[in-house]
């Protein structure tokens, strides 16, 4: 269960959104530029709103009302970024560790670098990973933190479809294997059919139903 | 022609002397030059372009001014001097560690600087992933921000220790000219310029400063280089 | 055209003052350089645009000298001064500077005798004569500090860094957080002199009249009040 | 009370020419400081570590050292300082213009040191977008490497300046302490340290050069967080 | 008529290509990681390859046997990369005019800005510009900068379907009114099918006959 009611304002940008989902993936669409990215943002704790609340299987993460704001750190958000993000001065191992070691979890790695296809580049550094093996890695990052709620920013935009068609299905999964749910911006129709059991439409920073 | 280069114990003393005291001075700055440097590059507090200020004056102030100050202070009727004696037993005056401490303040602007120009490089969107990742702002600290800040620490020392062997005036004021405890290469160089005919000694000490920078210089190359292998900067 | 004097900074305090007597008489100006006498000296014999120079000791006149810069028959003995033995003001201490005298002891365990750079700095060269005349030198040589200068030296004394210095006597009376604990004899090292000359390059028409101006009873009055007495 | 701090045309003298003679060390030097900078971040060549090395040497060695090595080579009767006056009538002997050298000198380790951090940091993939949308290597540079790079120049402009404001032991060697000429505010400082009751004299030229230097700092903080808002670094 | 014949090697990586077409539009598809970007960097002049030639419409850019390599900023390629690397100091708008500036091109801004629905950003700095913002600025830097061949990576993996049906057919008639052949990067199969008159498949650095 999300549950968000927002507002802030980036310069000529106005964002007001309210929306709750209770399904396990529940999708973020709209033109770009419409605020989907400041949303998951603002779960992420990445930026304060003007207003609103925020909370995520019944606890409040933002309540700016009663002055309630978790900080980034306690939040246990596994956000893959729109930009891949990774950390330029460790390998692609640390990388994907990151967030595991923080949360000393103790989820396999195999797995996720199995399921990520990564497993020849976990020595390598980012900086001259290709566009799609970054955003694999960003991915992996992510799922390894022990997340309680997974943000995915257009993660498979830059992944060919023979990945996507494994990845889609596990990330399905996930919320139920690992009680996890998924908040996911995308652009692709065929990927929000695929996967999510509920769409929330955002168009110029407002929901819209459609 | 090689005898010409072979140093007298007091010169040895002297170069011995100056390594020590640049090293000391560069390694015990750094972590308030990082500290320093990181209040500098993202603090919001009142009273920053006051500490801003402060931490040039160094650089402003007549290196002769700077050592009275610090004997104003540190000295043995200093109140710092004072305190430090009468609580740790411990005094700067005509010590190494004098020295040191004038060193290390004389450089403590140029460090500074150097490391506050690569944190504000910084990604800052790199400490939001690891924020979101669970890692607590000191830890963001420690595990992105100072990683990525390597290049301008590097910077900063080679900086600070360059100028740290150079240093003088301020050394000269604070802790005086004692062979072997105060003497450092400079100031023997200097006493080699006060006296008609030594020209030929200061050069000879000269040399000798300078090929100890250039070996400082290169190695601190060669870390930077490795550095920028391990960041995969270029 | 003013006259560009090249003195040593010691001299600061008097020779501005008679400079502004010779202006005030003569409505003719002075522009002086003070800086030590090393860095002066070398400036002269690297063409440097001075018409006169006063320096703090003979050794850097004499340098100037060989190079054939300095214009015939001008260089005198100016100016002379004395050298003292000083203790902070609260100090308890007492010496006679006699010889054999045990400097080491009044210094205590782990004092230090403030001096300017003995191998450099005149007032540093005359005091280490002076010890070694004295036959104090051996004892005291491992626990002297060298400052860059007297000045710097005094400073060491008057913040109580150190128990003892020996200074000028002209620095020495100024300061009155130190006392003077006695005057070294005379004929305890070579006399002090602070010598003048015209220099050979110099085209100033009033250079020789300054030269002569700081000789005139007023000059001497401002040298005297600082301490420094009057050579011929 | 403030009597106390009106100056005597000779102080005022003394604080207008080391303006005069920081602004111009900076300006002129910021030019070749770049090139260099430029040349020892990007430059794959032999003797760049000898540049490098020639470039922190005046921070190793002791000022009066440089000032003399100054004296020897852009005096009169230098090489180089013959071959500007008779070629080109010009001279930095015992001119503020030769102070100005002295002090750009000086700071020439600290600026290079800053740009340089910057131009490192520099993303070159944007200089390789530049270079396909049709910008030879100098435009590139110019309009790419150049701006990205202002941080470090501004760092680096502010460290040579305070430097410059602060320089003593290489000028007063150099050109001397000739007032109105080449005394500027530190050789000023430095004769009343030389004299008997000349502290407080001191004292009132070392408070204005430390507002001289706030000034000149916040004054370069603004410009600072102007640049930092063009560039959105933050 | 693109010519490409190339060998060159990144630590493990080998790329080995042979490949030319006369298509208007050619995409190149393949894996995450199969050397994509390597080519088009190649074709751009941003590496030179250990071995092979590269000639575009008849003029040859890169021999490395006759040591002929036209260098980058005179090959007029416009290159929409992966990252939108757009120039963080400067405005939108001087963004999309910085190429165009370079060659002296008259070609009218109006309808690229038009096209690519940048109107409301042109004064804006990238830094904060949304994913797909981003993305739409760099394809109009590349259009504008008058380009004798275009080299799209993924250019349209962060735009909105809507936004997507208005370009796709833009750039198919690129080639015929302006003349510039396209080398287009994607995964999207429903891409290459409205746009591609060729096809080349790149797995493992080697092109694949499918
Ligand atoms: N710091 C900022 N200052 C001003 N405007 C901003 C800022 N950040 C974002 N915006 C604007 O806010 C709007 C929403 O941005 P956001 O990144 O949320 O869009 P999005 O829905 O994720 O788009 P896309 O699909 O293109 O990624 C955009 O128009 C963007 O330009
Ligand atoms: N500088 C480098 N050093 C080592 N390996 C590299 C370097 N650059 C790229 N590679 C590797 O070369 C391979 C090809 O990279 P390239 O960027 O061309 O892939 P791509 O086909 O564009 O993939 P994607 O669709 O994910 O963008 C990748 O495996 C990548 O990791
Ligand atoms: O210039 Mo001095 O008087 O030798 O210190
Ligand atoms: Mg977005
Ligand atoms: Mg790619």
């Amino acid at each position: 269960m999300i549950e968000i009611d927002l507002s802030h304002r980036l310069d000529a940008f106005r964002l007001d959104v309210k929306f709750s989902s209770t399904a396990q993936v529940t999708a973020l669409s709209g033109p770009s530029g419409a605020g989907k990215t400041t949303i998951l943002n603002a779960i992420a704790g990445l930026i304060r709103p003007e207003r609103g609340r925020i909370s995520v299987s019944g606890r409040v993460l933002t309540d700016i009302a009663s002055g309630r704001v978790v900080p980034r750190h306690k939040r246990r958000i596994g956000y893959v970024f729109q930009d891949a993000r990774l950390f330029p001065h460790m390998s692609v191992l640390s990388n994907l560790t990151y967030g595991r070691r923080r949360a000393g979890a103790s989820t396999p790695v195999e797995p996720v670098v199995e399921l990520l296809g990564l497993g020849d580049l976990l020595k390598r550094k980012p900086r001259n990973l290709s566009g799609g093996e970054a955003q694999r890695v960003a991915i992996g990052r992510a799922l390894l933190a022990d997340p309680a709620l997974l943000l995915l920013d257009e993660p498979l935009s830059s992944i060919d479809e023979a990945r996507r068609a494994e990845i889609l299905p596990f990330l399905k999964k996930l919320p139920e294997s690992a009680g996890v749910p998924i908040l996911y911006v995308s652009h692709s129709t065929d990927e929000i059919a695929k996967l999510a059991g509920a769409v929330i439409h955002i168009e110029a920073g407002k929901v819209v139903t459609k | 022609m090689f005898d010409w280069f072979r140093l007298e114990p007091a010169e040895v003393a002297a170069l011995q002397l100056s390594l020590k005291v640049a090293a000391t001075a560069t390694l015990f700055s750094l972590p308030l030059g990082i500290a320093v440097a990181y209040l500098l590059a993202r603090g919001r507090f009142w009273g920053r372009s006051l500490l801003n200020a402060l931490v040039h004056l160094p650089l402003v102030l007549p290196p002769v001014v700077t050592g009275y100050l610090l004997l104003l202070s540190f000295g043995k009727r200093g109140p710092v001097g004072a305190f430090l004696y009468d609580w740790f037993g411990f005094s700067f005056s005509f010590r190494w560690t004098g020295a040191a401490l004038a060193a290390g303040v004389m450089a403590f602007p140029l460090m500074v600087r150097a490391i506050r120009l690569s944190i504000e490089a910084v990604d800052r969107r790199l400490e939001d992933a690891a924020g979101t990742l669970g890692a607590n702002p000191l830890v963001v600290f420690f595990t992105v921000t100072l990683p990525l800040s390597v290049p301008g620490i590097l910077a900063g020392s080679v900086l600070a220790f360059a100028k740290a062997i150079g240093e003088f005036g301020a050394t000269i004021t604070f802790v005086s000219n004692i062979p072997g405890e105060t003497q450092t290469l400079p100031s023997a160089i200097y006493t080699f310029t006060q006296v008609p005919g030594g020209d030929a000694g200061a050069l000879r000490l000269v040399l000798i400063a300078i090929a100890v920078s250039v070996v400082a210089l290169l190695v601190s190359e060669y870390f930077a280089r490795k550095v920028d292998r391990r960041l995969d900067l270029q | 055209q003013d006259v560009t004097v090249f003195a040593a900074a010691s001299l600061k305090n008097a020779l501005d003052d008679a400079a502004g007597q010779w202006t005030a008489e003569t409505g003719k100006k002075a522009v002086i350089s003070y800086a030590a006498s090393s860095a002066l000296a070398k400036q002269i014999t690297e063409g440097a645009p001075a018409d006169i120079f006063i320096s703090a000791d003979l050794a850097w006149m004499d340098h100037v000298e060989k190079a054939g810069l300095v214009a015939d028959g001008t260089r005198k003995s100016l100016l002379g001064n004395s050298i003292v033995l000083i203790a902070p003001k609260d100090s308890k201490v007492s010496v006679k500077l006699v010889p054999g005298v045990d400097l080491a002891a009044a210094l205590g365990a782990d004092g230090k005798l403030a001096m300017a750079d003995v191998a450099a700095v005149p007032a540093g060269k005359y005091g280490k004569a002076a010890l070694e005349k004295l036959g104090a030198w051996a004892g005291v040589e491992g626990k002297v500090a060298q400052a860059e200068n007297v000045r710097a030296a005094l400073a060491l004394v008057s913040r109580g860094e150190a128990p003892l210095g020996i200074v000028y006597k002209t620095d020495a009376a100024a300061d009155s957080s130190v006392k003077i604990v006695d005057t070294f004899p005379k004929d305890s090292h070579p006399e002090i002199v602070y010598p003048v000359a015209q220099i050979k390059t110099s085209k100033s028409p009033d250079a020789a009249a300054f030269l002569n101006y700081l000789r005139s009873p007023k000059a001497v009055a401002a040298f005297e009040k600082q301490g420094f007495t009057l050579l011929d």
